[in-house]
């Protein structure tokens, strides 16, 4: 029975690629992501709404679109991806980068709706005391707002990287299903689903995208329970 | 009004679509389509699903289900059949010999794109191909694998791959490929698109099951570039 | 040298304040939903009013007709929040010190030290402000306002739910900050006899009306 | 130019199925999604994580796996779908009331965390005092705890209908893609991806499926927006 | 008559309480920490203690050794809170009437105009919490008390913001409250002036320490 739990080389080496593409996903869009969050929270200016359904789009689209959009633009022959090729010998198209920049922005709008959440809740009354204090709003940003919507941007963080690991169709769409490159848990299960023979195989694979998605939640939920603490609300 | 459901492998959109319309014409017949991977479909049908018909893109799903006897008794019959080419960008256009003495890793640079070997269909057939000829670990590395064929001919419209694999049926609608050559049938598994009435098909299933083998659909078939000769 | 001109206009309440300040320590007095604190939170730029004026020691602050509008973090204003606003996320030693990150220690007025012996925070300084008591709060956010040296220093109730011997100890103290430091201040209390402790500049407030030029 | 914009019947049924599978799902997963919020923002309890993780997983995998697993659960010959069919007569394979459970399934997480971090976030002094008034913890959960965390439980939704407008993998292998039942505005566009000349076609789901979110995130914005005046919190 | 014996440990602080009130209304006084907020949360229910026990009017609403531990909401016991905490998403309206929504007319004892009319809220009904100035926050908090007539009212510092002219108002009111309705009392305040005007029961706390019976 617990046979099933040992996996193979090939099989780990599929869970670290997805890890890897995970963790730089939530590290590359954390920053605009936050940003993002706190322009639409806070700001009003014409377009507004525009910005926000843009960042909304790859949610609302079968991801294959974005994927595909993706492929226009960043592809090697794409528009952008033309001159990163060229210029900067940056690549893309086919490689693990390339399944960053596909679950990335698959993610972006969740933790960007996450952190708005957040950012929205904080109490302008604190900033503004922070501010009487000669505190720039930016530095108010870093040492009141940012602090205080910790539980929101963690949240933001999980829902990411989860969407991340489980991201199928932007992925296959923009670098393709390679083995060792491209190949993550959800494209590997993909295959494993279009043979006969490939529900054992699949299913092993699932346990271990739960596996992961396990230890990712119970790692978020304790920076949330501290964050909650840090800004005096407990979880029970 | 009678009502015939059909599963069709999503490769074959157009034609069951062009043939469904067609059909309803002639017969007071609703024909409901649903089109996914054959993978997808088998499994629902398996599951219970209300198909009447189903047309695969390979053998293995078709025999899956008449394994598990799901299939109406001899109903099954190979349909259509397609061809294995391979194609390369517009601009692109490289010679090729399909010759085991061929220097295929030299002839092109960058990727060659086709169905992810191990699962779908194209990929399969492909990887045989390749194999037969020989060219297989000189190219290996630089395959890319795709979710179905449509987005392997995407990767090569593009030129994000310089060589891609898929079928005629494929590379004949699109004017941003080249086909470069055929793979010779005996390279492969002969590639074919089974047809079946599932077990509890309705009796009016049997008619579009009928006139999916007759002449008229045959021509829409050829106008979509498949091959009939299986039949 | 204080001077404040300002028009504010809500639905059930009007604000109409013309008051000029040259003494170092000044309070503001009246009822209950007289406008005490609006006052003060436009002068701290946190409330824009219709129209007006406010000059500082010759600078402006505000002027609606030049279109002049400081930001509060540039104005230099020390305050103390009627409801505390302590930041929930910091220790109350981090609360106290927020200001002294980024004022240039020449600028710095008081100690961190000198600030918690007065205000006895010693044995608060690891905890967080949802684990104090009311008065504790009060006492945190005197001191944090304290510690950001500011130009000017704004109160809004700041004793009020302090203890006669907390009172008793600070408001020397805040005398001493207002002479000796050279720190004006403006103080709002609706407790005529805590007032007469610190100052007799009394600005009397009522129903959003005061002229008043000491 | 503005041809494109002029859409077919077949079109706006496509639309209007998208639409109503959407606006199902989302209040098929409302109230469970707040209650399970709520458990897991203010509950300890043995098996929590399990909960928690289970919540997620459809996030974490690739969505043609929840689909087969529906399949596998509510199909007409499935392990409760049989008795949903034989007893009540409900059918959800292959109508588009499976397609709404296939995109809730998938969109639950979405809410949920939403939700669970409002609610994490509101003030539990303002709950004691309600108590304190004599309000039975149910009653203080909804005068109380629910209008606080509002402005979260919107931002699921609006996540949650994007998710389910969105809504591929699961759908089509669930469902199936069968027009006029089950070929939502994805479904619609992958076909179209599957077909020659297609291109343009999906292009002008691509649009619809904007125009629907666009629409959607103009009404959840203003309904924020209120939310958060309600509770005494600005926009700008 | 109220009987509370109590014992809680902190870091920097620890309660000992035991306390015996037979009177109608008896005031809580000490210094700013001494331990006064406390004691009310415990009462209430919202604290718990390490151990100890409470008994009102013969019911016991906890007790340690007992587990028996009544649920806030079941002790019926009015708080006015040191924060307000008034519920930000209601108008003073729907704060003042929020326990009429579920107390049996038969039970109620004040009238919502009558409350009104006494803490002087008229102009202010439509208006929510974030729009009142801090006294007007303070008459709404002890006001919504009231009108959820309870069998203890506590109140905690409940006239810190209010001036001398509403003081010397809702003083009176209060006692009326205790006297003719009959509803005990417990005032904190820190301000002796203010507890000798409405009793001369007073258990003064310090440090934690109270052992009184009154
Ligand atoms: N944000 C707001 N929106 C609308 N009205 C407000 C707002 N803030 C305060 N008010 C009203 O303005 C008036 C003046 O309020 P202010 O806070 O200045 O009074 P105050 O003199 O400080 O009173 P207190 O001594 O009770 O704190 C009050 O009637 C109050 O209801
Ligand atoms: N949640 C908490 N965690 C830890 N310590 C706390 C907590 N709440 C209060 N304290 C500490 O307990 C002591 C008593 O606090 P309490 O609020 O009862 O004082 P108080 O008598 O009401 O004072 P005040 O008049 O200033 O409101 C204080 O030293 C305070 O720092
Ligand atoms: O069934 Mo397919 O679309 O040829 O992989
Ligand atoms: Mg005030
Ligand atoms: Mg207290």
């Amino acid at each position: 029975m617990l046979d099933i739990l040992r996996f193979t080389p090939s099989e780990i080496s599929i869970l670290a690629l997805s890890l890897k593409v995970a963790l730089f996903c939530v590290v590359l869009i954390l920053v605009p992501a936050v940003v993002v969050a706190w322009v639409l929270a806070r700001k009003s200016f014409f377009g507004k709404s525009l910005l926000d359904s843009l960042v909304h789009l790859p949610l609302v689209l079968p991801p294959v679109v974005p994927g595909f959009l993706l492929l226009l633009l960043l592809g090697n022959q794409g528009l952008i991806g033309k001159y990163l090729h060229n210029i900067f010998g940056i690549s893309l198209a086919f490689t693990w980068m390339g399944a960053v920049v596909a679950s990335a922005v698959m993610a972006f709008p969740l933790m960007v709706r996450s952190a708005r959440l957040a950012i929205s809740q904080v109490d302008k009354g604190l900033e503004i005391a922070a501010q009487s204090l000669g505190a720039h709003p930016l530095k108010v940003f870093f040492t009141i707002t940012l602090p205080l919507s910790m539980p929101g941007i963690i949240t933001g963080l999980i829902l990411a990287f989860s969407r991340s690991l489980g991201e199928f169709g932007a992925t296959i769409t923009f670098v393709g299903n390679i083995e060792n490159e491209t190949r993550t848990l959800p494209l590997a299960i993909y295959s494993y689903t279009q043979i006969p023979d490939g529900d054992l195989p699949a299913l092993r694979l699932v346990i271990l995208s739960m596996a992961l998605a396990l230890g990712a939640l119970m790692i978020s939920d304790r920076l949330e329970r501290k964050a909650n603490q840090n800004i005096g609300r407990h979880h029970d | 009004q009678d009502k015939v459901t059909i599963f069709a492998a999503a490769s074959l959109t157009n034609a069951i679509t062009d043939i469904a319309a067609q059909y309803e014409k002639e017969q007071a017949v609703q024909i409901q389509t649903s089109f996914a991977s054959s993978s997808t479909l088998a499994k629902q049908i398996e599951k219970g699903a209300p198909a009447d018909i189903f047309i695969s893109a390979d053998t293995k799903w078709m025999s899956y289900l008449q394994d598990k006897t799901l299939l109406k008794a001899d109903s099954r019959v190979n349909l259509l059949g397609n061809q294995l080419v391979l194609i390369a960008p517009k601009n692109k256009a490289f010679k090729v010999e399909m010759d085991k003495s061929f220097n295929i890793a030299g002839a092109f640079s960058g990727k060659l794109c086709t169905g992810e070997l191990e699962s779908v269909p194209v990929g399969i057939y492909a990887k045989q191909s390749l194999k037969n000829l020989n060219w297989w670990d000189t190219v290996k590395m630089r395959i890319v694998g795709t979710q179905d064929v449509r987005a392997a001919l995407v990767f090569v419209e593009r030129g994000e791959c310089d060589a891609g694999i898929v079928y005629a049926t494929d590379a004949k609608v699109s004017n941003k490929v080249e086909v470069l050559s055929a793979f010779p049938d005996t390279s492969h598994d002969l590639i074919v698109y089974p047809l079946a009435l599932v077990k509890t098909a309705s009796p009016a299933a049997t008619g579009f099951y009928d006139y999916l083998k007759s002449e008229k659909a045959k021509a829409i078939f050829i106008k979509y570039g498949f091959t009939i000769n299986l039949l | 040298m204080i001077e404040v001109q300002a028009r504010l206009k809500r639905k059930n309440f009007e604000l109409d304040a013309s008051v000029q300040l040259s003494q170092r320590v000044t309070a503001i007095y009246g009822p209950s939903g007289a406008g005490k604190s609006t006052l003060l939170s436009i002068i701290a730029g946190i409330t824009q009013p219709d129209s007006g004026r406010i000059v500082i020691d010759g600078e402006c602050l505000f002027d609606s007709q030049a279109r002049i509008n400081k930001p509060i973090h540039q104005r230099k204003i020390g305050l103390v929040f009627q409801e505390g606003r302590l930041f929930p996320h910091l220790t109350v030693e981090h609360n106290l010190s927020y200001a002294l990150n980024f004022t240039p220690v020449q600028n710095q007025q008081f100690q961190l030290k000198q600030i918690v012996a007065l205000l006895e925070l010693g044995p608060l300084l690891k905890q967080r402000p949802h684990q104090l008591s009311g008065g504790e709060k009060q006492r945190v956010a005197l001191g944090r306002a304290l510690l950001s040296s500011p130009r000017l220093l704004m109160l809004d109730e700041p004793l009020a739910s302090l203890d006669d011997r907390l009172k008793n100890q600070i408001l020397p103290f805040l005398k001493l900050v207002s002479t000796e430091i050279n720190i004006p201040m403006i103080y709002i209390s609706h407790s005529k006899k805590e007032i007469m402790q610190i100052t007799d500049n009394l600005i009397d407030i009522q129903h959003g009306k005061v002229n008043c030029h000491l």
